[in-house]
């Protein structure tokens, strides 16, 4: 038989333990005070994005390294329209769930540094005011040219116009990527360059066997290129519902720009 | 001689007004944060003191709060729903305070300053000042039925009849249970009740007491619509009851009168069981009762706070089941064990017997109160659950 | 500011209230304006030095007697007041006679010694201790007879309410079981 | 100046005419959970009459579905019910890997159990705290709950890199593997919960106004659950041991040792479905515990094809989502569209029987048989 009222009283010492607790228990009082003012310090935890860049830090604040809010574009170390990895091959923008990309790709193949010619896109636009940062867009990015920004801070007063982000805004170097999702960069770069380490070797192998077998038929040599143009596809990605455009599918044979960030991947693959 | 009245009654009643505003105002940031911290959150920390007009400020744990509450409030835009009765929305925000002002004055707060006066203003020594709290917090009321009428929405009409049925419920084992000190004491007057427990002879450390205490504290709940209580502004069902068609400076209104009937209810507590300003070093300093009688306050505002901050409320019909089936025989009750407990202590004034008297009272109190739980509430007990593999 | 003008003040505060109640056409706002009048009436007591019939006025009359008629005016079809109740005038000359008699009869036995308002209580009357104390004694000594029996029949008073309510609530739970 | 009169609907009561007050309770009101409405007839304060109202919050989500790649619906469903976006997304890949031969690596079964379990716990422990708040707790429950719920969000942002709009299961497995000291952190998490469940329970079981609250309100019987069509927690508060992960053992449930909490009697009041949940949550931690030791490192992508194309097929997957049963109905017709989506949401369904339980009861019980139900209107109107 229970004492009358007992559940109450129980009850408030529970709120009485957490109301004590919330002054010295970090488990209880877990609440971040969020960094409102340009000149205090962050937040011990949001210790994961680096701060030295004055633009990023007026971009971004408390956010970790899984993180993910709006897509971006990524570029390699140069001159951001120089080295951009996307080739406006569309497939991002046919697959986006709430059909928030633009893509208007360019006419004229552009000479990049030290790669072939290649399409760039001449408009890449994302309203991030439909945008739902599902990913999808990355996932089917054949390029691994369109990765996940952590930058939350996009309030703007306009209504219109402001939320869309440009090309040029979307445009971010692979450094960044590294600052932001060191873990995810480096294992998708570690991805690139053994995806690319396999295709040297495998091309090396074909060469060899190509001169090995100089005088056989020239359908086993198609064979062989076909088996090489698939390993190259076969990214770990959701291709298009629909097959890809002519003009996405010859280049998509190779990445176009390789990450700077291993000099021993410096160069064409051809 | 009219000058000297004026003078009485203004040294009698600014200090009132200065102190339970203010106090309002420190009670709505002290409860900000008190729930916060006991919900683990932060609470008001951001608005201090701006130190120049180009920036720096204190920022006092947020003390800044109610101010900026309150400019707030002032500025915001007073909106009269279509067919509101514009005459009566307009004076119930009034009349809510003024019944909440008036019975600060019968708090016995005996200022040092009235004590020289030949003809002190002190409303607390009137011969009914007990029963004139009551009579004047009845009106109060009236002021939540107007205000639920006047706004023409359904939500603050319901929310008006809800108020109305409890507290005119409620006031009935508030009554009750000041009428056991009434008794004892063998006076209306707030000044005597007080007297009679200097020292340390709270009326709190008597069985009879301490169970009048109990329920007089919970019908103060009820009356000023403290959670668990807080029916008639139940968010969750009827949006804000009686105010939901308040904006601007009358909801501030409102939200004083509610804070200062707090205050003035808790005072009336701690004047009838816990010895009003009675407390160490009164003999010595007579300003220490001030002190002491408004800590006590404070002690009971910090209570309702964490009930605040615990308890999910009741429903209409078990709260008028509580005040009528529970609180109202266990008062009833308490008369006669208050009264048989002083007629023994009267008669045989030995230690032992008193000690004896103390544990009969409390037992017959708490098994009658375990006995009228049983049986309002017969059907509700913790359940167990089976399980499927 | 003495007595005087506190009674006039009061007085017309009384007075008002009384008519607009009369003759205000919405229900809701009459109740208002009859507590007004309750509550200037509690102030001519407390003039008179009755602090306790003051409080027992603002107590059972502006309390309980007020909210009782709220009460009743929300059972009412026209609880909003958006039609202002049309009260009848017909035979309102014979209710102010009738008015004015009971008035008069209730006056003429107080007139007799009446006490001024400079001198609100006769002199051989006034009470050395407290008004409550004097009430409570005269009422459990002298007239405890009709304290009890007041006593006994608003006992029965309210448990006759409650029987007639807990009537409603039986044959509707029968019908319930039905 | 003229007014719209409020309704009052005029009834005759003991020869006494009186009216009825007709409060439309939503879609702008602090306790219908959304954008709900509930148009209610008062007799004093008790409910005579109540009809649900909804579709404020509809989305066209099956017929934008039926318009876009398998794939491209996954991030839609996140928004269902979108405090249990992981269970959305594993009753869709179960759905769409019916329709294909999809074998599922070891791995990312066990991580889909964990997910789902945290999500359970995610669910349950802030459906106490709403429910207790609309009880008029003030928040306090809600935000002890929402502080735990914070811990597994967590562990929801590193895994999937977003806290509620996870997006994380996929057709033959999952997006992409947990980082490195995830299976850690959980382990922290899971084995801290059962110390706030413990405090959770002593704050809100033995509550004596909680319980006279709850207690014959809102009383479902086992006749009416069954065939209303009632699933997950609701279903077993009316008395009735139904539990999809028993039955179906989809994933890979039968490797688990649980139980299923249900009430003893078939009362089926708010009290039972508030329990219910509670017990369950003690569950889900026994599931986790399991999961968390016998998972072991591998791929967590399966043999899916570069297009998602199935043949002319149809398909139904259900999970027990912590609402109910969760089930997504796909028709293809061969191309990469599906041709017929169709979603078996639990909470629209266990809302059919609100007004049965209503009736009756006073218009504060209505809000907290509301909560009790538990309702997301993401998923209600879709």
């Amino acid at each position: 038989m229970s004492v009358l009222g007992s559940g109450i009283f129980k009850g408030m010492a529970v709120t009485l333990k957490n109301f004590v607790g919330s002054y010295f228990d970090k488990e209880r009082l877990t609440t971040n005070e969020y960094a409102w003012q340009a000149n205090d310090k962050l937040p011990e935890r949001a210790g994961d994005y680096p701060k030295e860049e004055a633009e990023q830090l007026s971009d971004t604040t408390t956010v970790t390294q899984y993180s993910r809010n709006f897509p971006m574009l990524l570029h390699d170390a140069g001159e951001p329209m120089d080295t951009v990895r996307c080739v406006a091959c569309q497939i991002c923008e046919r697959e986006c769930p709430p059909q928030c990309i633009y893509i208007e790709k360019s006419t004229e193949k552009k000479e990049r540094s030290g790669n072939k010619a290649q399409f760039y896109p001449a408009t890449f636009d994302i309203d991030v005011s439909v945008c739902m940062s599902c990913q999808i867009c990355v996932e089917v990015c054949p390029f691994d040219a369109i990765v996940m920004n952590s930058q939350f801070e996009l309030s703007t007063p306009s209504r219109f116009g402001e939320l869309l982000l440009r090309r040029d805004d979307l445009l971010k170097s692979n450094d960044y990527y590294y600052k932001i999702h060191p873990e995810e960069a480096s294992a998708r770069d570690k991805r690139i360059a053994d995806e690319k380490a396999a295709k040297e070797a495998k091309k090396k192998a074909a060469e060899a066997a190509k001169k090995k077998a100089a005088e056989a038929k020239s359908k086993s040599e198609a064979e062989a290129k076909a088996k090489e143009e698939a390993e190259a596809a076969s990214k770990p990605t959701e291709p298009s519902d629909t097959p890809p455009a002519e003009s996405t599918a010859t280049p998509s044979t190779e990445p176009p720009a390789t990450p700077t960030t291993e000099p021993e991947k410096e160069g064409s693959a051809e | 001689m009219t000058l000297d009245l004026i003078k009485d009654i203004l040294l009698a009643t600014v200090p009132l007004l200065i102190i339970f505003p203010t106090m309002f105002a420190l009670t709505t940031w002290v409860e900000r944060k008190a729930l916060a911290r006991i919900q683990n959150r932060i609470g008001p920390n951001k608005v201090g003191v701006p130190l120049t007009p180009y920036g720096g400020k204190l920022s006092l744990f947020g003390l800044g709060q109610p101010a900026a509450d309150g400019i707030k409030m002032l500025f915001k835009e007073n909106i009269v729903p279509t067919g509101a009765d514009r005459l009566f929305h307009f004076l119930a925000p009034i009349l809510s305070l003024i019944p909440s002002m008036l019975v600060l004055c019968f708090l016995p707060l005996d200022f040092p300053w009235l004590n020289g006066e030949q003809n002190s203003v002190k409303a607390f020594m009137l011969d009914g000042a007990v029963i004139f709290f009551f009579a004047i917090t009845g009106l109060n009321t009236l002021a939540v039925f107007m205000a639920g009428w006047a706004s023409r929405n359904k939500y603050s009409l319901l929310g008006g009849m809800r108020a109305i049925a409890q507290m005119v419920s409620y006031e009935i084992p508030l009554v009750l249970s000041a009428v056991v000190v009434v008794m004892i004491v063998g006076s209306l007057n707030a000044d005597n009740i007080a007297k009679a427990q200097e020292g340390w002879n709270w009326f709190v450390f008597q069985p009879w007491g301490l169970a009048a205490f109990v329920i007089f504290f919970i019908g103060a709940l009820a009356e000023t619509n403290r959670s668990p209580f807080d029916l008639p502004e139940a968010e969750s069902e009827i949006i804000a009851g009686y105010f939901t068609e308040y904006s601007g400076f009358k909801f501030a209104l409102f939200f004083l009168g509610e804070y200062i009937a707090m205050f003035a209810i808790s005072g009336l507590a701690v004047t009838l069981f816990l010895g009003a300003g009675a407390g160490p070093g009164v003999e010595s300093l007579s300003w220490l009762k001030i002190f002491w009688f408004l800590t006590k306050v404070c002690i009971l505002i910090g209570v309702m706070i964490w009930l605040r901050g615990t308890l999910p409320r009741l429903r209409v019909d078990q709260l008028m089941g509580f005040a009528w089936k529970f609180l109202l025989p266990l008062s009833i009750l308490n008369i006669f064990v208050a009264g048989f407990a002083w007629h023994i202590k009267d008669a045989n004034k030995e230690t032992a017997t008193s000690v004896v008297v103390w544990i009969a009272s409390i037992i017959i109190l708490y098994a009658a109160a375990k006995g009228l739980d049983r049986v309002n509430r017969a059907k509700v007990k913790p359940r167990t659950y089976q399980y499927g593999e | 500011m003495n007595e005087v003008t506190a009674f006039w003040m009061l007085a017309a505060i009384s007075v008002l209230g009384a008519l607009i109640a009369v003759r205000k056409r919405n229900l809701v706002h009459g109740v208002f304006a009859l507590l007004v009048f309750f509550v200037g009436l509690a102030g001519l007591f407390l003039l008179l030095l009755a602090e306790f019939i003051a409080v027992v006025q603002i107590l059972v009359y502006a309390g309980a007697v007020g909210i009782l008629i709220l009460f009743a005016i929300m059972l009412t079809d026209r609880v909003t007041g958006r039609d202002a109740f049309r009260v009848t005038s017909r035979g309102s000359f014979w209710g102010a006679l009738i008015s004015l008699a009971v008035f008069l009869v209730i006056l003429l036995p107080t007139i007799q010694d009446i006490p001024t308002i400079e001198n609100p209580t006769p002199k051989e009357t006034i009470v050395e201790t407290s008004t409550v104390k004097q009430l409570g004694i005269h009422l459990i000594k002298p007239y405890i007879i009709t304290i009890e029996i007041l006593a006994l029949l608003l006992t029965a008073a309210l448990v006759g309410a409650v029987t007639a309510a807990q009537g409603g609530r039986a044959s509707e739970n029968e019908e319930n079981n039905k | 100046m003229t007014v719209a009169a409020p309704n009052y609907e005029l009834v005759q009561q003991d020869g006494l005419e009186t009216s009825l007050l007709e409060v439309s309770m939503g879609p702008h009101h602090p306790s219908t959970h959304g954008v709900f409405r509930m148009d209610v007839k008062l007799d004093g304060e008790t409910v005579v009459d109540l009809k649900p109202v909804f579709g404020y919050l509809h989305r066209n989500h099956e017929k934008l579905a039926e318009n876009m790649s398998y794939l491209a619906s996954m991030p839609f469903t996140d928004r269902l019910d979108y405090f249990n976006s992981m269970t959305n997304n594993w009753a869709y890949a179960l759905a769409a890997e019916q329709l294909v031969e999809i074998e599922i690596p070891e791995r990312a079964e066990y991580l889909r159990v964990i997910m789902s379990e945290l999500t359970r716990l995610v669910n349950h422990v802030s459906l106490v705290g709403f429910f207790v708040n609309d009880l008029g707790a003030l928040g306090t429950p809600l935000l002890y709950a929402f502080r735990e719920r914070e811990k597994i969000l967590d562990l929801f942002e590193q895994a999937s890199g977003a806290r509620m709009m996870c997006n994380y299961f996929r057709f033959g497995g999952l997006r992409c593997d947990v980082p490195d000291g995830w299976l850690d952190r959980t382990r922290e998490v899971v084995d801290r919960f059962p110390k706030f469940l413990d405090e959770y329970e002593k704050l809100l079981c033995e509550n004596e106004i909680i319980l006279s609250r709850t207690q014959g309100v809102g009383n479902l019987s086992k006749e009416l659950a069954i065939s209303a069509g009632i699933t997950g927690p609701m279903l077993r508060a009316s008395g009735v041991n139904y539990d999809i992960r028993k039955v179906d053992n989809y994933g890979i449930y039968e490797r688990f040792k649980f139980r299923v909490p249900y009430s003893e009697g078939d009362v089926g009041d708010c009290y039972d479905r508030f329990m219910v949940r509670m017990l369950e949550m003690r569950e889900s931690i026994g599931i986790l515990r399991q999961a968390l030791d016998g998972i072991e490192n591998g791929p967590i992508m399966g043999n899916a094809g570069k297009v998602f194309k199935p043949q002319k097929s149809e398909a139904y997957g259900r999970v027990e989502a912590p609402k109910g049963e969760l089930g997504f109905y796909l028709v293809a017709d061969g191309t990469t569209q599906p041709y017929r989506y169709r979603v078996r949401p639990p909470s629209f369904i266990n809302l059919t029987v609100l007004q049965d339980m209503c009736i009756g009861q006073q218009v504060a019980d209505a809000v907290i048989i509301l909560g009790s139900i538990d309702i997301v209107l993401g998923e209600v109107d879709r």
